[in-house]
């Protein structure tokens, strides 16, 4: 499809869904409420939105989507970190009913007891899976749960009187880039320690770094490499030594469910991802969800409102006085607190053991076939294996072609394959990230190792295909300059009429839309 | 049962698959794999949870059962607001949203992503057109996260601590605000005066280490900022930013804050396309002028529009993306990670089906019915108007001439399905009325307020007919759920 | 109102494009376009229809709330079946045939159709694996017109009239085959013994006039016919077709009909995947071996894999379209139009969700609990089974010895919630169960209808346990629905 | 994509859904069940179904969908005769529910109501729409319900003792075909009457065929040419005048809905198909619905069961003793009712005018720009107005150029859009069949009407390219000849395998998918 944007397909006079009419005993009691506006309040122009029919609406949307590449479309492992796996689709007939999607969070609470019951399981089950005493499903997502981390440590130390004196926040750079940027939105100041010569964090860095200064160390483990971290427990007792807290960014836990257990370490506080290691979809990039578990010296501080049994009914409990008190409306994200509520329970115990030994068996399964590339590599810990995931590195591919990994990325979507390289900075020269997660099979595993290595070919035989890519793509090569210029960048249809059109309206409406059929 | 576990969720539980790969990575186990994770720290049981479910009928008859029990605002008659609300969600919305295509899409680079890409810069366009500003982000997480995020950005660049809280505040939503913002900035309540904002204290409190002036409108209570352009006006001679907080729904009829002088507007978009969730779908918006100062620092993902190879082609992609936390940890401007994406997209869906007639018409109906509804009640005895601002959609009503607490009423009307609002204080009811809550709801809602109080039923006395019965069409909620 | 008549589904009656479309024509109003029609059939009022529902909201309230007033199988206990059964439809099945690439499509070509060409060919393929054959069609409306269309095929093919009926039928369905065929065939009850065909009576009653023997498995009360060979073999003697009507549901476990002999197959696709819609989804399958004589008989499209001008690149079309009523008119095979292609669709993905595996963990499912039930009712003093034959998911009981008539029976059992069963006369229950009727479900069932009959329960006795309570983890339907 | 054939996708083991498992109390009652059943009955090998998880046979059928063009996502209205209007996603909603979809036909009516009440409803307004007096709504399609119709007049006469001596059916050749297949179907010698001159239906005709012999006249108005007879009314009373009944095929409805209608025509009995006219979706090509409308003399005749109100009650009575008896199972096809009774309850009476209106509106001005190309004409009643389609011409550019109607809409799916010659036989040469219904704004009938005027382009400056079509497509120009040979037709895959591989299994997984993506 070549689909013009929305506002290029307006016909005046059109409309999409009509409203419901003032009632006429509405009207005759109170008049005209538009006009009898104070006139500074009532707006003289109507909002320049499209005036479309439905079908045509609908048309526009379905078509676009039809230019995005979902996880159920395609085999989604170059998506490292993301944790792409199947979101089941009967999850989504479970959550799409009146009963979920109509309720109202302040409703007479015997009226919603399904749902808090829900809550409530999904809580005590997290609390097993990560060995944690209390969980809280406020978060909306996996950087909001760092957040919330964050938050519930800074008032944990303001409780104890420490606050002027804990001001920073240690992490490591192979920890997701949130863990940096939430202690420093808390008002922190980070230090970030760097791996050891083999890729494992260095416990000698940080038991240098640790001091009465420190508040906590906020850790990924395994990191982003897919390398675990073997000292993790020497890790915590060294952060507890000198009073810090311990916080566990669990982003990664896929290959580890059912397998090691974040309060066996020691840890006072992690973090779960709902919309990565729980089965809900990545909606474009959310909703997603987060799940706070702590230790019970901590329990205080979660947000609220808490989800509490009383028998066999459930209630809710405002935040206490300690509590870092709302992160978020009502409950969090509702949706995916069922999903991955569902997801649980269509797996139960043995179930997450598969998930996480199925993952950590693709992961090394997809490793031994990339690393049959000529010119690919799995820096650090060389020939040991790896949790879920791997960073890998085009170095020697690039010294030797001048392909960047950047552009393998774009020439691998003319294949049909998403592909990542890595979070900044790129220690990793030439990174890529691919993590497959317990949802592929072998066939598809070994579909994707077959498209890099083929890409690996035209970037030694022909690096002309790969380095004007892409081919085959909706768009053509985009001129992404234009995107750091405040000059030219333009972040809405009236910014860009207005830059490149001195804001005359668009022309008549978008030409013939002779696009190819969808492939 | 010796049988081997075999899960539809997992393809490579499948025996001959999961020998043959161990096999080719020469392992024996999947302990193998496992080797860095002390032996201490295994888990040396199987996990403590209930019985699964496998198969997809007992899990839909389990978790469908649970939700079963609970019973909505289809069966219930709600006047239920406080940051969640009941409007209409046109199919075509849900359509869309729950496409395979956009339901599991991530975070694809603009080639293989370009529907998410468009469908993401048309919302923060469509956003755009309502608001009438030039920059709208892709949405975060909601309109706590959107305002607390828009305050420190007035921080941030005014390298001020002190805030002016001049409008009512949803109780969390200042939780939220508050221990977000404190690490950098101070909020200083300044009561309102019926309804809005004292703009006098206000200005009396203003001074040059006032990083922002914080309004909401319409407010807590569902009031409409009337002096919007004053407040503005004081703010910036200060140097202070104006950061209003807002919910777009109105602005098919109203002026939008941008025209009276706000320079970071943000709020929630859950009114637009999304259903209630129980309070579990919201989305947070953050506009600004096209001004790389404010832009700079935002936080979210902003989606431009670019040139491409192809005279004529629209390509997408990230504007200063070295804004980011993405680009930056920590020396980004706070964080950027999975937000609320697709409902933008909904939102964005919504509103090209609303179109500016649409919106429009929506606006018209909430103000006439939140006014119908204002004199519906107030005209029960010992009823009165918290106050007589503008409102839209939400007002509150003082019970204290009753002789009965708001507690007391929402508990008789539950009894006979009505959930009529949201109890403030002992004598104070939020009431939140939409385009879902017809004349006859409304009507039904002041009669058995009125019987809950032990006054005569004043309502059919409003539009100065005799007969109670309306001749619209719509159903009643009763006949709905009959 | 003046304002015109816009409407979302009417792109233009928007009043500029129709103004604009008038006059690019050269017509001053749609009353040109209607000169052919007499004045004297112009209708010259208004079509008097109930007041229109146009805002979308009004609608989903009106019908929505009529639909509500049903009370679903999900909270009815139910034994129905009769033509509709109660089977779990994966949501894998429901997200693909509503996906509007499919729900919309109709009669495309190979080329922009590819998808539904290998998809309703998938389904053909899925379908010919289950049952053993070579050939089977896209769908045709449903199980009633295949079997109709399978003996008038026999017809055809054998210029005779003559069929016997060997079988049990479901009533409307014996209505339809007849008044289907009845102009070419004439239908010869043969009664059955023990529920299934009386072989030795067929077989006297076959002669050189004879096009087909036509036999159900499972019949109308479920009973599996199990001397089918025999009953080809004496339909073949004498170059009669034995044609087979059937419900493919069981196919993991039983030997298909055409490994019996076989030579026209059909029936209902309902069963795989299809919800029960009350009656109103059902697809019909007539399959046949490889053998021209029988597929030019066929009046259905018949999709067919096709090389294209790429090697090793499957194309799609028609197979000998030349038979059709499209290509011929009334010289073709009865007719081919608009049928049940969707639910074809949904068939398929349904065999490949279910694979070998699933398919015969069903079939066993379904045969241990008929069993089951089929003992647990015969258990209860006075209840008798209507037969000893081997039962797939359906039996009729006799309530003969009860002193009570089967619509006794069932209004009694409707007061505690129960459908206990389709009454077939005063004294017999047809009962069905399913994969969706657990054990304890049975056992209520039981329980219900000991109380009803005035019978002690006896059905604890069943699995020779004390305890009643199971401790199987799928909830019962009072759970769900409570 | 290029998606194998399903069972290359089979892999050993996987599973796509779990069954429930027997309960351990039924195993110990009932034993091994199938172990029991006696060996003749007994499956020995499984049927050879793929076995495949989940996710990968959605992504299966979710790429499949890609490579289809439904009517959402295009502008569909070269599909002639097919009414391709928008299906309304509000009505997928609301028939979704599982107070529809669960519901079994057989329970309590106290339990049905609402569906019971739908029925009536749909009932009732159709009888106002066609004029007649009752409607059953149990038929399954289009020629389901033309086959209903020709059952019920040959009922009719049977009852009045004139089955011998009536059987003959006229229709006319623009009429659709099943008219003159379900007569012949019915026992019926078919009379097929062509136009005259100007291409309208000839009375004289008709006139000379009628006779004593005559049951009926199954006729199309307007026909497939978007011709309206202006004598029908002169057919009808011809019919009348010598005994036999006047059957209306409704299936082009959609430009005379609330202008005219079939009972003051004078017809005995309609039919209308539900997913043309009254909006609900085609589905691949089903379940469509049809409705049969009669007057009160045929009433006694239409199928059963039917739905009565009693007070404020609704009943199910069963088919009486004239009743051509069941025609489908239970109440015909349910959701595309409810869809049906959605789609008239959001129109109205005003709105099925608009519908009217528009569609004929939108026809006209197609016609006008598909004249405006060279070598397009539309024979008969040449300079006179349509009602709701056209057949048209490509005979002077196939005289020009050689490019057939065919090779233009191959072409024509290069550019997203569906084309579709005519019914055979064609009388009409090189013919195409362009309806574009109401649901098409001004600028998708422009856009439609300049990709064919760019094929005819094509046809005379680069006839290679049109000749050579498809370029844009899934597949390739495929060899159709194989699918009319005995030997090589492959219905199935066992049949294929059968044939190209003498019963070989297909061997490993298909090959690495290495598709382009979804454009």
């Amino acid at each position: 499809w070549d689909e013009p944007i929305v506002f290029e397909l307006t016909t005046p006079g059109e409309r999409g869904v009509l409203v419901t009419p003032v009632e006429s005993r509405v009207l005759g009691a109170v008049g005209d409420v538009v006009a009898a506006l104070p006139e500074h309040l009532r707006r003289a122009t109507p909002p320049a939105l499209p005036e479309m029919g439905q079908m045509r609406v609908l048309k526009h949307y379905l078509r676009l989507s039809q230019e995005n590449l979902g996880a159920d479309l395609n085999v989604d492992i170059g998506q490292g970190t993301c944790t792409m796996k199947y979101a089941p689709k009967v999850n989504e007939r479970l959550v799409n009913t009146p009963t979920l999607t109509a309720l109202h969070p302040l409703q007479d609470p015997a009226d919603v007891q399904g749902v808090l019951e829900i809550v409530w399981r999904t809580e005590r089950m997290l609390a097993e899976i990560s060995g944690m005493d209390e969980v809280s499903l406020h978060t909306q997502g996996g950087s909001a749960a760092i957040w919330s981390n964050i938050a519930m440590i800074r008032a944990y130390h303001e409780a104890n009187g420490e606050a002027e004196q804990r001001r920073e926040v240690i992490t490591t750079i192979f920890s997701h880039p949130s863990n940096a940027a939430a202690a420093k939105a808390a008002g922190y100041d980070v230090v970030t320690l760097y791996p050891d010569a083999d890729g494992y964090p260095d416990l000698d860095a940080l038991k240098a770094a640790l001091s009465p200064r420190t508040a906590a160390i906020m850790v990924t483990n395994p990191e982003d490499t897919g390398i675990y971290n073997p000292a993790i427990r020497e890790w915590v007792d060294a952060a507890h030594a000198v009073g810090a807290l311990a916080s566990y960014d669990q982003a990664n836990a896929n290959g580890i469910l059912g397998i090691t257990r974040a309060r066996d370490a020691g840890f006072d506080v992690c973090h779960f991802n709902l919309h990565k290691t729980f089965g809900t979809p990545h909606g474009c990039g959310g909703p997603g969800a987060g799940a706070n578990a702590v230790s019970s010296a901590l329990a205080p501080f979660l947000p609220g409102p808490r989800v509490m049994r009383d028998g066999e009914r459930f209630t809710v409990e405002q935040a206490g006085s300690r509590s870092i008190g709302s992160v978020a409306p009502f409950f969090g994200v509702v949706p995916n607190i069922v999903r991955a509520y569902a997801w649980m329970m269509a797996l139960g115990a043995e179930g997450l053991r598969a998930v996480a030994e199925t993952a950590v068996l693709n992961n090394n399964y997809l490793m031994k076939r990339i690393l049959e590339i000529p010119g690919a590599s799995a820096p650090y810990a060389v020939g040991r294996r790896r949790i879920e995931q791997v960073r890998y590195s085009w170095q020697d591919l690039f010294e030797e072609t001048g392909i960047s990994s950047e552009e393998i990325g774009v020439r691998a979507a003319d294949f049909g394959m998403h592909y990542w390289t890595s979070h900044h900075p790129y220690i990793v020269p030439q990174p890529f990230t691919l993590e497959p997660t317990e949802s592929y099979s072998m066939a598809e595993l070994d579909e994707y190792a077959a498209v890099l290595a083929e890409i690996a070919r035209e970037a030694r035989e022909e690096p002309e295909v790969v380095r004007t890519a892409p081919h085959r793509q909706t768009v053509h090569h985009t001129h992404h300059d234009d995107l750091d210029d405040p000059e030219r960048w333009a972040i809405t249809w009236r910014a860009y009429r207005r830059k490149y059109f001195a804001g005359r309206p668009a022309g008549a409406p978008a030409a013939a839309d002779t696009a190819e059929a969808a492939a | 049962m010796t049988r081997p576990f075999v899960h539809p969720y997992i393809p490579n539980t499948a025996p001959e698959s999961r020998a043959a790969m161990l096999a080719a990575v020469g392992a024996t186990s999947v302990d193998e794999f496992y080797v860095d994770v002390p032996a201490d720290l295994r888990l040396d049981r199987p996990l403590d949870l209930p019985e699964p479910l496998t198969a997809e009928l007992d899990l839909e008859r389990h978790v469908g059962g649970l939700l079963s029990r609970n019973v909505s605002t289809r069966t219930r008659l709600s006047f239920l607001g406080a940051g969640t609300y009941h409007h209409h969600v046109p199919a075509v919305v849900d359509e869309i949203i729950n496409r395979s295509e956009f339901l599991t899409a991530y975070a694809g680079e603009p080639y293989e992503d370009h529907g998410r890409f468009q469908a993401l810069f048309e919302y923060q366009s469509l956003m755009a057109e309502l608001l009438a500003m030039d920059v709208v982000n892709v949405p975060t997480y909601d309109g706590y996260q959107a305002t607390a995020t828009g305050l420190a950005m007035a921080g941030r660049m005014t390298g001020r601590r002190r805030v002016l809280v001049a409008s009512d505040v949803l109780p969390a939503k200042a939780s939220k605000v508050h221990d977000f913002v404190r690490g950098h900035l101070d909020l200083e309540i300044v009561p309102t005066i019926g309804g809005t904002a004292d703009a006098a204290a206000v200005a009396s409190l203003l001074a040059d280490d006032v990083a922002a002036v914080w309004v909401e409108t319409p407010s807590a209570t569902g009031a409409v900022e009337a002096r919007l352009r004053e407040l503005a006006d004081a703010a910036h001679a200060v140097g202070a930013v104006l950061v209003v907080g807002t919910d777009p729904i109105g602005y098919g009829v109203l002026v939008p804050p941008a025209e009276h002088g706000a320079d970071i507007v943000c709020g929630d978009i859950q009114s637009l396309g999304l259903h209630q969730w129980f309070g579990g779908a919201h989305g947070g918006f953050i506009a600004v002028h096209d001004d790389p100062r404010f832009i700079m620092e935002m936080p979210s993902r902003l989606f431009g529009l670019a040139t491409t190879d192809v005279p004529g082609e629209y390509g997408f992609g990230d504007v200063a993306y070295d804004r980011t936390s993405f680009a930056h940890r920590e020396e980004g401007k706070e964080w950027v990670g999975t937000a609320a994406a697709l409902w933008g997209i909904a939102a964005g869906v919504y509103l090209t089906l609303m179109g500016p007639e649409g919106m429009r018409e929506l606006g018209e109906v909430l103000l006439a019915r939140t006014e119908y509804a204002r004199r519906a009640l107030a005209a029960i005895p010992g009823v009165e108007l918290g106050d007589d601002a503008l409102h839209l959609r939400e007002f509150t009503v003082d019970l204290g001439g009753t002789g009965r607490t708001a507690g007391d009423v929402v508990r008789d009307l539950r009894l006979v399905g009505i959930e009529p609002g949201v109890p403030l204080d002992e004598r104070t009811l939020l009431v939140c009325v939409t385009e879902m809550t017809s004349q006859r709801d409304i009507d039904r809602l002041a009669e058995s307020l009125a019987a809950a109080v032990g006054a005569s039923p004043a309502a059919s006395d409003l539009a100065g007919a005799d007969v109670p019965a309306a001749s619209d069409p719509a159903p009643t909620l009763e006949e709905q759920s009959a």
